[in-house]
């Protein structure tokens, strides 16, 4: 399992290539990046602020949980923190599997509950004022 | 007995709070959700996020549900719903 | 839309990082690489073989295909050719979309049409023979 | 009056065919399953993929249902179900 958190830039290939198992024959992974619109208001870029012991522990949780429910052999999530420019990559999560059904499955899961219960809080900078983003509750 | 807790707040609760880091004395004995409420009513202004059902909290990087003892030189963080990824 | 074969080796993240729209904040890319173990038994190496004006035509028609049946923005497909050693990626499929939910069901479908329809073929090297591999049949 | 075509086999037809490219001379409006029959009857060893149902046939580079025309100059090829990816 890989889980980090980092201020540097993401290189979504190589964090991809870095769960490829001699069982498996598929990584799926998901690159998330900072978009220019957010309805229809311009992003000049973003920060991410974590609570960076607790959210390494709930991913490490989430990726616990993912092999339990999914028939996957590896997953790397890394989420970048600090001050992202459009398009940058703020989250990478590959999921290999021998089948490529369960990465397909896996990978989304773990997007959807890391949004949901990962401690770490993204900030919209515009040219005319800032706004801390609130996501869904965590229910 | 009164005991220090370390409290955290992170993006808008860390600007609603006007700090990201405090330590407050509370009772000995109390539990989770009557330690926030605490917090709330040295920190006004965090209430709004409560009332949306957004404010999220956790006792030693563990989410709780509230009825969990709170100890001395225990750290707990104050937090708006998460938005990461 | 991008639709490549080569004999070269394939960057999956170079290869993501192409298709990334300014409305996009999502990339689901798959990276199908050479697996060690078919069904218990050993493979050496693979060999991969086009019919490839044919098989560029039916990798833009799934393109196409996929653009209307899914809200997505932008498809990269890239398939390699020639020899493969294991662990080397034989095929990327990078697929962004506004909502990563379209982005995730255009990739699963890209990648069982490609391997319905697509005119490549994959040869399995074992230490003790070789055998091309026959796909199911393209209903 | 008949005319050339060029025929194309991949993968293992390839092999079975024993060449991977012929030209073979078919008579003037024929249809492509028509096509198909008259180069199995040259490359017998194909004939077992046809009975598994694997095998494929396109013209001029696209999937043929079997009843279109064959014409002068037309590519066809013969191929088993694929197994890129």
């Amino acid at each position: 399992m890989i889980v980090e958190l980092t201020e540097s830039p993401l290189d979504v290939g190589e964090i991809a290539r870095r769960v490829v198992p001699e069982e498996c024959g598929a990584t799926v992974t998901l690159d998330g990046y900072v978009r220019k619109f957010t309805k229809g208001r311009e992003t000049e870029y973003l920060v991410y602020e974590a609570y960076e012991p607790m959210a390494l522990k709930e991913m490490e949780k989430l990726v616990q949980a993912a092999k339990e429910k999914f028939e996957i052999s590896h997953v790397a999530i890394v989420h970048r923190l600090g001050r992202l420019e459009i398009g940058e990559t703020s989250v990478v999560i590959a999921v290999a599997a021998p089948h490529r059904r369960a990465a397909f499955e896996a990978c989304e899961w773990l997007i959807k509950e890391l949004k949901r219960t990962v401690p770490i809080w993204k900030k919209e900078v515009y040219a005319d004022g800032e706004v801390w983003v609130e996501g869904e509750a965590k229910g | 007995m009164t005991m220090i807790i370390k409290v955290l707040f992170f993006g808008a609760t860390a600007d609603e709070a006007g700090t990201a880091k405090a330590e407050i004395d509370l009772e000995d004995g109390i539990v989770a959700e009557a330690a926030l409420t605490e917090i709330l009513n040295r920190y006004p202004k965090l209430t709004a996020s409560r009332e949306r059902g957004s404010l999220l909290f956790a006792v030693n990087q563990e989410y709780v549900k509230g009825d969990e003892l709170v100890r001395d030189g225990d750290e707990l963080a104050v937090f708006t719903a998460v938005s990461g990824g």
